[in-house]
């Protein structure tokens, strides 16, 4: 792996809320196009660890670059435009929009024609749409949900709502996609289908994956390095492998006491 | 140039430091004011609190309990029995709320309650103006045992005049606050209600009845509302146009934040004596009248500072 | 039966991707249509054309604007009454210092200095949400009205404090003033809420309307998808204070003929609100089902009584006005919270399937 | 579909609404009052005034000259759409007059008068100019223009000072609603005191703070004017008063235009004795046609007023109104020979009104108020107005028949009335005709 380009690295990351420390002196690297997993027991600071990476939180120390441009902060729109996609752990989607216009809006930053043009939907605007709309349909096809295309996402099952998620973030066509818990409350032929579009995803398009679980089984299975959170501090960093056989993460999971 | 601003930063400070009187005195209406504010605020803190409820009714609801009891005293009502019908009825309009809107709409998105509540407003100027009819009302301040007159103090270099309905103003309104944070701290409906208000699938589980509560939280405020009413009908009249000035409680909610009875209070003050003093001291250079809008101006300069509100909790935003 | 879209099959995305995608929806639109431009004004009343849908043309269309801050990007407004009153009084402004212009062109642009005036207090949206950010509306609401009232420049310095409209023409026909029939006043009217209507269509079907849906939603969700909050939210308040501009300038030249800054007053803008929120928010259909419903219901409670030959004192009739409107919005509340629109909706579900239940 | 019973709903509006057929029978009288809404306080006993007169003559008289008055109210709760609307409900019915009652409506009705062919009777409120007939044959506003009325409160503040030329150097503070009405006068102030030589201090106070002036009248304490006068309305004038008492203003050096009713001074109690107003009618019952009213009307429970509230100043400015209606009616009837008169010809009644202190006795109103005449240039009279003093339970007439200045208000009428024609593009010429005797 090592041979491969690195697209982010963390380097020295603290952040915290108040007095409480969330995430204290972190490093660690994403490799371009790996499968990179972030583990951890409840309150690790994973989730604050992707908050940091996309821009939402602005860590007090350290630094991040991505794409070889060094960033001390930056808007949550710079990283989305910089290519950096995710999903959520409580899914966060336009509830009152249906499937299609969820994952249309994510071509947000693909469509750029004028608000003049966009007043008649005519012309430009309409070629745009309909081009968008090709592209939406070859990514909703790709996650086998062209059943529910028209349906307002609030009323989806939990499972497909996270899979219109992904869908939506795919559509950013990013370099860096990020996913928080992907597979949390599903089951096990869900779990299944979610595992093939990641590796889909990873394979086909080449996109680099960043994620957060919670099932081992899962990450072992699918990542190629995996980091692992406790109370903030990285006790691990390594192949599945490796992490598996390292004493602290053993204890962390078991929880022995320090 | 030079002039205007000597006109708007030097000049309203000589003016203070020359008439004492005049400052004392303004502090005081403002104060006054500020306290039917917080009043006003504080039953809608009330309902916000245990139901989540944005009341937009609690104006008309002040107005309409006024006019309750001043209208069944002119209806031959003596005062003290017509002051505890009126109660009586703000506790009829609990139950109703609860029954007709809060049950039926339980768990509906915030702004839904905000909208029945419009309803309410309606229905309660309909009802009130068919069987009150619309003319403005005088309070029986007399029967009602309120005081009548002024202290006139002389000092600060002048004349302080301290109506006394005004002092009673002041008095009642912090007799209510101290006797709702008793209600809240030490009795075990007022316990039931913190508990509401935290979390109510919670309070749901450790037995408590939500509509009781609701009841109780509704008829409380209609209380708070009656007193408000009352006292501001003391001081100009009964009116529907009272209802207006309800609106003041927006910007102290605003700036105390929703959910907090200190807040509401200190509001209030800012509002009331932050309006009072930018009328009489910087409203004459553009003509005067700008405390119609002078209030909101406050709250939303003190809000681009802190965007939760004086009192209200941090938030911290997750996803 | 008569409403279904089986065999209604879309070869290409443009079919599918159309504003009304249903054969059915086309033709009821169709017919919407020819009544509103042809029907009405051939067989409609003096009163139905003057007092029923003039007004509740103008009140739609401030109802849209409204919808597009409201219901697609989610930011409250208490003001909406105070921008009506700033393009008409924009609207007043540009109609006497270039007098040779025709009014239509004014009603219209009238409209940009609404939305000019909105940015500016919807910049404070950055940094306040939620029910917070009504403030900054009653603010612009209490401060616009209290301007209108003391700024004489605006009111061209007339001893009545007011804004008088003269007569205008169009094509040599007036268009305004007295003298204008209420059947033309009705199709300047109409032909401008059609064309606005079918703009706001087209911007909330777009990218625009996605972004500002998203930004409601979630805005944390929508500002990771690269939409930048400050630019989405002030352009949902130009193109809102733009509309309700122009339908403020329409309240004023095609309906009141002179207004006084009360007729800008915080009631007004509650009541605009009512429309949005009865009607359905996020609807540009509910912003028409709920003006409806809040102008015209009255209307007929006053006439109950009057028909049924029941003696009863204007007064009274006032008061069950208030009454019966109050008591229909919590039942329309209680009934659909999510507005006519979703009433509207679920109707045409049902239609599609009859006679089947499911 | 709702769509379709949208429509339906309006198809049964416009079939429900004009009842265009007008009986021959009978003279359509609508009025528009507002006993709901802000000011509803002062509309109600106004509304009662209009209503108990006309009524009053179609059961003593039968109506006027052998024919019926069909009276009917619309509510506007003083909001000027709902006045257009009422406009828009009662014009099939063929209505001989509107009063609006708000200036708001009166300023959308002015347009349409001429229109319409129906005559305005906007009672000394409105749009001042109005009074010019030239410009505006259509709209009549008797007895006084609100300049008169502050040309009328000065002449009997300088008669108090001990002469005009005696208010040099004196403070004259001004409150009012801070809306059209109020701040008519304010040109016209600022010209009297130029040439009286006194100083005006404002106090503006906003309609919806009407009842929180207390730091207005902070500003009169500081400001110490030697005379308060107060354009107000509804709940600002009880309020005024109360702050008044508050601030311990002297109560006789206050003066009001003519709105204010005995309930708005009544609840400041003792304090608010002394308080003046301007009026130009009685404020008691004590004359025959208000008499035949209580006879005719009240007692037989055909009016909403409650008996006390007959002869107090709102009720009786309704029944002046009422009259200045039937005159009209009567005129016209005269002038044209038909019974059943339409609003045209009710115009012209307008025109050649003359109510001269034998006509006021015919009416039963001898001493109610002084003798009046419209002409075709002269839609207002500007009559003379006297003081009246609040007593602690009623207004006693306290000074003599007071002229306005009529030599100041006319050009300033002249130079309004031309700067709305001006303004109003295309503002028609007078073409009707003048019935002058």
């Amino acid at each position: 792996m090592s041979e491969r380009e690195t697209l982010l690295s963390v380097s020295n990351v603290s952040l915290s809320f108040g007095g409480v420390k969330a995430i204290s002196d972190v490093s660690f690297n994403i490799a371009k196009g790996e499968i990179r997993a972030i583990i951890g027991p409840n309150g690790a600071g994973k989730t604050s660890m992707l908050n940091v990476i996309n821009g939402f939180y602005h860590p007090q120390q350290g630094q991040i670059s991505f794409n070889g441009v060094m960033r001390k902060r930056m808007k949550p729109y710079e990283a989305a435009s910089q290519g950096i996609a995710r999903t959520f752990q409580n899914v966060a989607l336009f509830k009152g929009m249906s499937t299609l216009d969820n994952i249309l809006a994510g071509r947000a930053l693909k469509m750029h024609k004028s608000f003049f043009w966009q007043m008649f939907r005519y012309g430009p605007a309409l070629d745009e749409e309909i081009e968008h709309r090709k592209f939406c349909e070859e990514i909703i096809d790709f996650l086998e949900i062209e059943h529910i295309r028209k349906a307002p996402v609030g009323s989806l099952p939990y499972g497909l709502q996270k899979r219109v998620e992904l869908g939506r973030a795919l559509a950013m066509e990013p370099t860096l996609l990020l996913l928080d818990e992907p597979m949390a409350g599903m089951n096990l032929e869900e779990k299944q289908d979610m595992s093939r579009f990641i590796i889909d995803v990873n394979q086909h398009y080449g996109t680099t994956v960043a994620l957060i679980e919670h099932d081992i089984g899962v990450v072992m299975d699918l990542s190629d390095r995996i980091v692992v959170l406790e109370y903030g501090h990285k006790i691990a960093d390594g192949t599945p492998d490796e992490v598996k056989s390292d004493q602290k993460v053993i204890d962390a999971y078991l929880g022995v006491a320090h | 140039m030079m002039h205007l601003l000597y006109q708007i930063f030097i000049d309203p400070f000589v003016q203070m430091a020359g008439a004492p009187d005049l400052l004392v005195q303004t502090l005081w209406e403002g104060f006054v004011g500020g306290m039917l504010y917080a009043l006003i605020a504080l039953g809608f803190v009330l309902i916000f609190k245990a139901s989540g409820v944005f009341n937009f009714a609690q104006g008309i609801m002040m107005v309409f309990a006024a006019l309750t009891m001043v209208g069944l005293y002119e209806k031959g009502v003596p005062a003290p029995l017509a002051l505890l019908l009126a109660i009586g009825v703000m506790y009829l309009l609990a139950v109703a709320v609860e029954r007709l809107i809060l049950r039926p709409l339980v768990n509906q998105p915030d702004i839904m309650l905000f909208m029945a509540t419009f309803g309410l407003t309606y229905v309660l100027i309909g009802v009130g103006e068919l069987i009150f009819g619309g003319s403005p009302k005088e309070v029986p301040t007399a029967q009602l045992g309120l005081p009548k007159g002024a202290y006139d103090i002389h000092a600060f270099g002048g004349l302080v005049s301290l109506q006394k309905i005004d002092i009673a103003a002041a008095l009642i309104a912090s007799i209510m606050v101290a006797a709702l944070a008793v209600f809240f701290q030490k009795t075990r409906i007022g316990r039931a209600l913190r508990a509401v208000a935290d979390d109510h699938q919670a309070a749901l589980s450790v037995g408590i009845s939500l509509n009781q509560i609701w009841v109780i939280v509704w008829f409380t405020a209609g209380v708070v509302a009656l007193a408000t009413g009352i006292m501001w009908g003391a001081r100009s009249d009964v009116s529907f146009s009272l209802q207006v000035i309800a609106l003041k409680a927006l910007p102290v909610l605003i700036l105390g934040g929703f959910t907090s009875v200190p807040g509401a209070i200190v509001g209030g003050l800012i509002i009331g004596i932050g309006e009072k003093l930018g009328e009489f001291y910087w409203g004459p250079l553009v003509g005067g009248g700008i405390d119609s809008w002078l209030a909101y101006a406050i709250a939303l300069a003190f809000l681009l500072f802190k965007p939760e509100g004086l009192f209200g909790e941090k938030i911290i935003e997750r996803i | 039966m008569f409403y279904r879209e089986v065999g209604q099959f879309k070869t290409n995305y443009a079919a599918d991707q159309a504003i009304f995608p249903i054969r059915q929806d086309r033709i009821g639109l169709a017919l919407i249509l020819l009544v509103a431009f042809i029907v009405i004004p051939l067989f409609g009343g003096e009163f139905l054309i003057a007092s029923v849908m003039i007004p509740f043309l103008v009140l739609a269309l401030a109802a849209i604007g409204l919808n597009i801050l409201v219901g697609y990007t989610g930011l409250i407004s208490l003001g909406a009454a105070a921008f009506m009153g700033v393009g008409a009084y924009a609207c007043y402004k540009l109609s006497t210092i270039f007098p040779e212009v025709n009014i239509v062109v004014w009603i219209v642009a009238s409209g940009f200095v609404s939305a000019a005036v909105g940015v500016l207090f919807g910049l404070p949206s950055l940094r306040i949400k939620g029910f917070y950010l009504a403030i900054a509306t009653l603010a612009a609401q209490f401060f616009l009205q209290w301007c209108f009232q003391r700024v004489p420049w605006l009111y061209n310095y007339n001893t009545s404090g007011a804004i008088e409209v003269p007569t205008h023409t169009l094509f040599g026909v007036p268009v305004t003033g007295a003298s204008a029939t209420p059947v033309t006043r009705y199709y300047v009217v109409l032909t401008i809420v059609v064309g606005m209507t079918w703009v706001a269509a087209n911007l909330v079907h777009g990218r625009i309307g996605r972004n500002w849906m998203a930004v409601r939603d979630m805005d944390i969700a929508a500002q990771l998808m690269g939409i930048r909050l400050l630019p989405a939210k002030l352009l949902a308040f130009a193109v809102s204070s733009f509309y309700v501009g122009v339908a403020g300038a329409l309240m004023v030249f095609m309906w009141l003929g002179a207004a006084e800054p009360e007729a800008f007053n915080i009631n007004q803008s509650f009541i605009l609100l009512f429309m949005v929120i009865i009607g359905g928010l996020g609807s540009l259909i509910g912003s028409f089902l709920g003006a409806a419903l809040i102008h015209i219901l009255p209307i007929i409670v006053r006439m109950v009584p009057d028909a049924l030959g029941i003696p009863i004192g204007a007064a009274t009739v006032e008061h069950l006005t208030f009454i019966i409107t109050g008591a229909m919005i919590i039942f329309f509340l209680v009934v659909e919270p999510h507005g006519l629109a979703r009433l509207w909706a679920i109707a045409k579900q049902k239609l599609r399937v009859w006679p089947f239940p499911y | 579909m709702l769509r379709k019973t949208l429509f339906a709903m309006l198809a049964t509006t416009t079939l429900a609404a004009p009842a265009a057929v007008r009986a021959e029978d009978s003279i359509f009288v609508p009025l528009f009052t507002y006993r709901t809404g802000a000011f509803g306080g002062s509309g109600t006993p106004i509304a009662d005034g209009m209503h108990d007169y006309l009524s009053m003559l179609n059961e003593r008289d039968g109506g006027i000259g052998g024919v019926k008055l069909a009276i009917e109210e619309c509510e506007t709760g003083y909001d000027t759409k709902k006045g257009l609307e009422c406009y828009e409900a009662v014009k099939p019915k063929g209505p001989v007059v509107v009063n609006p009652w708000s200036t708001g409506i009166t300023l959308s009705l002015i347009p349409k008068a001429a229109v319409d062919k129906i005559p305005i009777l906007s009672m000394a409120y409105g749009l001042s100019a109005s009074a010019q007939g030239d410009t505006f044959p259509w709209v009549f506003n008797p007895p006084d223009t609100y300049w008169d009325g502050m040309s009328m409160i000065l002449k009997y503040i300088g008669a108090q000072a001990g002469g005009l030329d005696k208010l040099k150097g004196k403070k004259i503070g001004y409150i009012y609603l801070d809306a059209g009405f109020g701040k008519e006068p304010l040109p016209f102030l600022d010209q009297l005191a130029k040439d009286y030589g006194f100083e005006t201090k404002l106090y503006p106070v906003a309609a919806a703070e009407m009842q929180n002036q207390s730091a207005q009248w902070l500003n009169v304490r500081r400001d110490r004017p030697d005379y308060m006068i107060m354009y107000g309305w509804g709940a600002l004038q009880p309020t005024a008063i109360k702050e008044a008492v508050k601030i311990g203003y002297p109560m006789e050096k206050f003066i009001s235009i003519w709105w204010p009713s005995e309930a708005d001074a009544k609840g400041a109690g003792e304090g608010a004795v002394g308080f003046k107003t301007l009026n130009w009618h009685a404020a008691n019952a004590d004359f025959p046609v208000i008499k035949d009213i209580q006879k005719l009307v009240v007692e037989k429970g055909k009016s909403q007023s409650p008996k006390e509230a007959v002869g107090t100043v709102l009720y009786n400015r309704g029944v002046y109104n009422s009259m200045l209606i039937a005159e009209a009616i009567r005129n016209a009837q005269k002038l044209t020979g038909k019974k059943a008169v339409n609003g045209e010809d009710v115009r012209r009644g307008f025109e050649t009104m003359n109510v001269d202190a034998a006509r006021l006795k015919e009416l039963g109103m001898d001493g109610f108020t002084g003798a009046f005449k419209l002409t075709c240039a002269d839609h207002n009279g500007h009559r003379p107005t006297f003081v009246q003093r609040f007593d602690g339970t009623k207004y006693v007439k306290v000074s003599d028949w007071i002229e306005p200045m009529t030599d100041k208000v006319m050009p300033l009428l002249e130079a309004d009335a031309k700067a709305y024609a001006e303004k109003n593009a295309g503002w028609p010429k007078r073409t009707e005709a003048c019935d002058a005797k």
